[in-house]
């Protein structure tokens, strides 16, 4: 005859302000002693209406735009776009172009990458030590990102046509020695967390995205393959070349934070070999097609899709002949992985809410943009 | 048997510093009125443990030794800005805490917040009482030393919970009932590892301990390892390091129980911290590994040096387990403490009452015998500790690291039925 | 007992509890009643200390300062809509009208017989306790741990909720 | 300057009073349940105190009888504070008065 538990649920704000929400993104839980009972997101706090300030500038002054929305792979996005306009003005781009542009989007996976397991390994506890060492590791990467574009984190290398400028004289033997190491540290990353029972513990069955909603929710990119949907667009709808490349999709079991985890390990090791085999077979020839400044692409509109660290990163230009795009629109994969946040952090508890935001990864530059 | 082989009577002999003491006292107490001496032993007991042992270690090895050696866990240099090498950082920390304001958030329960790092405080201190430094180097050697340790170390529990519950914040309410509820169901394991210590050596001053260890020539922790194991993992949790930090899980309720707190309240809760995983290396040392005895080396070098050396190297331990380990969850945590370490810790006292009656009746208590005994112990605890882990349904070969690879893009690849499901 | 230190402790031990007691019957928040009443138990420990009854000392603050307190503190915390005043019910003053009388009663018997008392310290020391409880009240130590068991069991029962009652109906 | 038995009866019997008024007069059931609280620990005192300065040839009975009223207090406590939770689940308050579904 006992009614059921009258505990209070109250609201904790996992706000704005917090070590773990990886930027400004705001996290409304409503909690029931230890258990989540409901989530809801808040966003907006990033807010520089990109793609509004995008309709004022001329197609190359957007570029830099690009770099600042998803900060921590702007390689990614800036070939992104560029295929984009490439496909609305009909431009193609020469061989070495496109093998320079691939060896720049795995080189920025792998950043990113590294970026994201330090910040989850942070969120279920192991303080700083995997995210130093993953770090450690960036700098790397990004010393090689200096020597070509000249900038670390914001790159804005690639042009519409091609890349920026030619890749120096000792970028190749710095990638070379970069590529020799990779694989003993990542080996050495999975033996550490991997196989540590704690780490399993806290992860294994938390945040669990079954198939048929990570499909319907349409997520993308390491969540997708977290739950064993073998989907990559480096695959599925090759650019730049990617089909000469061979290399294999990683995919988990049940979707859960675990899967999501060694997936992106694993695609550390596959794009390691993307590069390798790009550098083997480095053609020769201009690194860029001449394009006007002031290009006017005819009217119409295009949609080129890559394979960012976070998903599908879409780029939508619609052009009316004017000199800056009539329309400028991207698909920001973290915004749509998160939008199944309710269902992955309902019925568990605060710590593994944390988790789950912990292993979708998201960049809020890119959620807001 | 009291060991006198120290007591020689010339005082600049510092193997032994109650010589030096004893020394002082005894002029004391021929010019000073009758009190007098009293005042003067405690005095110089507090000089001598608190600010030769407990502070400087507690300023050097905790804060500077555990951030250098975090930071070269983390492949970076630990803090090496202030003087040289960072020598000078715990100074540094200190004077900024102090000039940092302590804010009140106005609808806090003043008193209670005031009171709570007053109540975390005292108990560090009175730890000290009972921890035997040397041969006659103990401040006070009563006869119910244990049990006054777990007495003394159920009270920082309590302030804890007052610091949470008076600050009116919702995270800091959070931290205060995790760490209640986490204290008192690790609480059980430790008492019941250290019934199974005092079940062998018959006595509970920590002191008779020491010489008991002495006398067999053997290691507490050799004789037990199960109640060393469950020792350190129930005291790494009621001190809330790592693995078990969930009081103040950064990643989780930002501060735990510490988040309104700022400047020297703050100061003190972090200095205690460390305070008391200095307390707990020390009596586990104590306990387990021997005390201030290293098979004879203690009477050349002081018996108090080596046990400083003792305690750092055990605190190494709780910074090893900090700088490598994720956090666990708050049921993980309970179920573990119960399901887990509880029957362990009862199974450990069976075989040792066992071994105890075995020892005294058909062994009539000579030492060889217990060197049998330990050398059993050591397998007892390999099997049980996995024995006890399959029984509870965990299978480690059943989880998969490494994820399935797959040439083509294409739809869900269902996952082949692994080999009888796990847990 | 002679000696100075002895008879400063008892007074001021004496003063600490009865206060703190006070404090317990006086103070608005339940809350700082339960820090009250956590100074009268370490109090009382230190009672024990006195009458050198050691051991029992520390398992008094292990049990009622260690578990009790927090019992009580956790109990308040899951009960957030009762109130956290410390109001007293219309039977205050016949209360304290009779608590009076029962101590001027007590206080009456104490100071009118002459105790038959032994000055010397009996020495109990922890051993003896041990020997005592195994030995000669070997059944009520028995019967006591059963009495533990079925608390344990009670309290458990009295506060499952609905669906965990439901979920153990199925199993 | 001595202290003997009568000190320490007095001070049980003074707890004992007032363990007794806060027993009767608070209107939560948990400050009852301190009530109570206060006075078993009355009842060691005087144990412990009449086990110290006794004539008897086994003091040490007071002490396990001290052991045992440890117990018994733990016990109750759990018990009455499950009590306390669940009657508040169902009444939303646990004030003593408000209780009396058994008066007429």
């Amino acid at each position: 005859m006992t009614s059921p538990i009258k505990s209070e649920p109250f609201v904790i704000n996992i706000g704005p302000q917090h070590p773990s929400t990886h930027g400004v993104f705001r996290m409304k839980v409503t909690v029931d002693g230890e258990q989540v009972v409901d989530a809801e997101m808040v966003i907006g706090y990033l807010h520089r209406s990109m793609e509004k300030l995008a309709e004022e500038r001329t197609y190359t002054q957007n570029i830099p735009f690009t770099d600042r929305t998803d900060y921590l792979s702007s390689m990614s996005n800036n070939l992104g776009y560029c295929l984009a306009v490439e496909k609305l003005a009909g431009i193609d781009v020469p061989e070495r172009g496109q093998a320079i542009r691939v060896i720049m989007a795995e080189l920025q996976r792998i950043a990113s990458h590294f970026m994201a397991l330090g910040a989850f390994t942070n969120d279920t506890g192991a303080w700083q030590t995997p995210v130093m060492w993953c770090l450690r590791e960036r700098e790397k990467v990004l010393d090689l990102f200096e020597m070509t574009s000249g900038a670390r984190l914001t790159c804005n290398y690639m042009r519409i046509g091609g890349v920026a400028f030619d890749i120096p004289k000792d970028f190749e033997p710095a990638t070379r020695k970069l590529i020799k190491t990779l694989p003993g540290f990542i080996d050495e990353l999975e033996g550490l967390l991997s196989g540590n029972e704690i780490f399993l513990a806290r992860t294994k069955n938390v945040a669990v995205i079954p198939p048929d909603l990570a499909v319907n929710a349409s997520l993308a990119g390491p969540m997708l393959r977290g739950s064993g949907i073998a989907w990559d667009l480096r695959k599925a709808d090759p650019y730049c070349g990617y089909e000469k490349y061979d290399f294999a999709i990683p995919i988990g079991y049940q979707g859960d934070s675990y899967d999501r985890f060694i997936v992106r390990v694993e695609e550390l090791r596959q794009s390691v070999k993307i590069i390798e085999q790009a550098l083997d077979g480095l053609p020769g020839g201009p690194h860029s097609t001449q394009v006007p400044l002031a290009l006017r692409p005819p009217k119409g509109e295009a949609y080129a899709r890559v394979e960012g660290p976070r998903g599908e990163l879409g780029y939508y230009v619609v052009s009316d002949e004017g000199p800056s795009p009539y329309r400028f629109h991207i698909r920001p994969p973290s915004l749509i992985n998160l939008s199944v946040l309710k269902e992955m952090t309902v019925g568990g508890s605060v710590a593994d809410a944390i988790v789950a935001l912990g292993s979708v990864d998201i960049v809020v530059g890119e959620i807001d943009r | 048997m009291r060991v006198q082989f120290l007591a020689t009577d010339n005082w600049y002999d510092l193997r032994d510093l109650s010589n030096l003491s004893s020394a002082i006292l005894d002029g004391l107490d021929k010019i000073a009125p009758q009190g007098v001496v009293y005042v003067a032993a405690a005095l110089i007991g507090f000089v001598a443990a608190f600010l030769i042992f407990v502070l400087p270690s507690q300023l050097f090895v905790g804060v500077l030794g555990e951030r250098k050696l975090i930071g070269r866990i983390q492949s970076r240099y630990g803090p090496n800005r202030v003087g040289p090498y960072g020598v000078l950082q715990p100074i540094a920390d200190a004077l900024k805490l102090l000039t940092k304001e302590s804010l009140t958030p106005v609808a806090a329960d003043r008193l209670v917040m005031y009171m709570a790092p007053v109540l975390f405080v005292m108990p560090a201190v009175l730890m000290w009482a009972v921890i035997p430094f040397g041969p006659n180097m103990i401040f006070a050697d009563i006869p119910v030393a244990l049990v006054y340790f777990l007495a003394i170390s159920s009270l920082p529990v309590l302030a804890s919970f007052m610091a949470g519950w008076s600050h009116n914040n919702k995270y800091s309410l959070f931290g205060a009932m995790r760490i209640v509820a986490m204290a008192i169901s690790y609480e059980i394991p430790l008492v019941l590892s250290l019934l199974g210590v005092v079940v062998l050596t018959e006595t509970l001053s920590l002191q008779e301990m020491v010489f008991w260890q002495d006398r067999f020539d053997i290691w507490l922790f050799a004789v037990q390892p199960l109640a060393m194991i469950i020792y350190f993992i129930a005291v790494s949790a009621e001190l809330n390091r790592t693995p078990t930090d969930i009081a103040e899980a950064e990643s989780e309720i930002v501060a735990g129980y510490l988040t309104e707190y700022s400047g020297m309240k703050w100061g003190l809760f972090y200095g205690m911290d460390i305070g008391y995983a200095l307390g707990a290396a020390a009596f586990g040392v104590t306990v387990f590994f021997g005390g201030w005895t290293l098979f004879g080396l203690e009477e050349w070098v002081p018996a108090w040096m080596i046990f400083v050396v003792k305690v750092w190297a055990f605190y190494f331990l709780f910074i090893w387990t900090r700088g490598t380990l994720p956090r666990l969850r708050i049921d993980q945590l309970m179920s573990f403490a119960w399901k887990y370490m509880l029957p362990l810790a009862l199974f450990n006292l069976l075989i040792i009452c066992t071994e105890r009656i075995l020892w005294t009746d058909a062994f009539d208590g000579d030492k060889p015998f217990i060197y049998l005994f330990a050398i059993a112990n050591i397998i007892f605890a390999g099997l049980l500790i996995l024995g006890w882990a399959r029984l509870l349904g965990y299978r480690p070969e059943r989880t998969q690291t490494r994820p399935r690879m797959v040439q083509e893009a294409g739809g869900y690849v269902p996952v082949a039925p692994a080999r009888g499901e796990g847990r | 007992m002679e000696g100075v230190g002895v008879t400063i402790a008892f007074w001021v031990l004496a003063a600490l509890t009865l206060i703190a007691a006070g404090g317990v019957m006086v103070s608005r928040n339940l809350l700082h009643a339960v820090l009250f009443l956590i100074v009268t138990f370490i109090g009382i420990a230190g009672f024990f200390v006195l009458l050198s009854a050691a051991f029992l000392a520390m398992a008094q603050i292990i049990i009622y300062v260690g578990a009790i307190a927090v019992l009580i503190l956790f109990a308040i915390l899951l009960t957030p809509r009762a109130g956290r005043g410390n109001s007293e019910t219309k039977f205050a003053l016949p209360a304290t009208l009779l608590a009076i009388s029962l101590a001027a009663v007590f206080l009456f018997v104490i100071h009118d017989t002459d105790w038959e008392v032994v000055q010397e310290d009996p020495s109990l020391a922890a051993n003896q306790l041990g020997e005592a409880l195994v030995g000669t009240w070997v059944v009520p130590f028995e019967i006591a741990s059963v009495l533990l068991t079925a608390a344990l069991v009670g309290a458990i029962m009295l506060v499952r909720t609905p669906e965990e009652e439901a979920e153990d109906a199925l199993a | 300057m001595s202290v003997d038995i009568e000190h320490f009866l007095t001070v049980g019997a003074l707890l004992f009073a007032v363990g007794l008024m806060v027993a009767l007069s608070k209107r939560n059931a948990i400050g009852v349940l301190m009530g109570v609280e206060l006075m078993l620990n009355a009842v060691n005192l005087t144990l412990i105190s009449f086990s110290r300065f006794s004539v008897s040839e086994r003091p040490i009975t007071g002490h396990t009888f001290v052991v045992f009223v440890l117990t018994v207090a733990a016990a109750e406590a759990a018990v009455a504070l499950a009590l306390a939770v669940s009657v508040y689940r169902n009444r939303d308050t646990i004030d003593v008065d408000q209780i009396n579904l058994l008066k007429s």
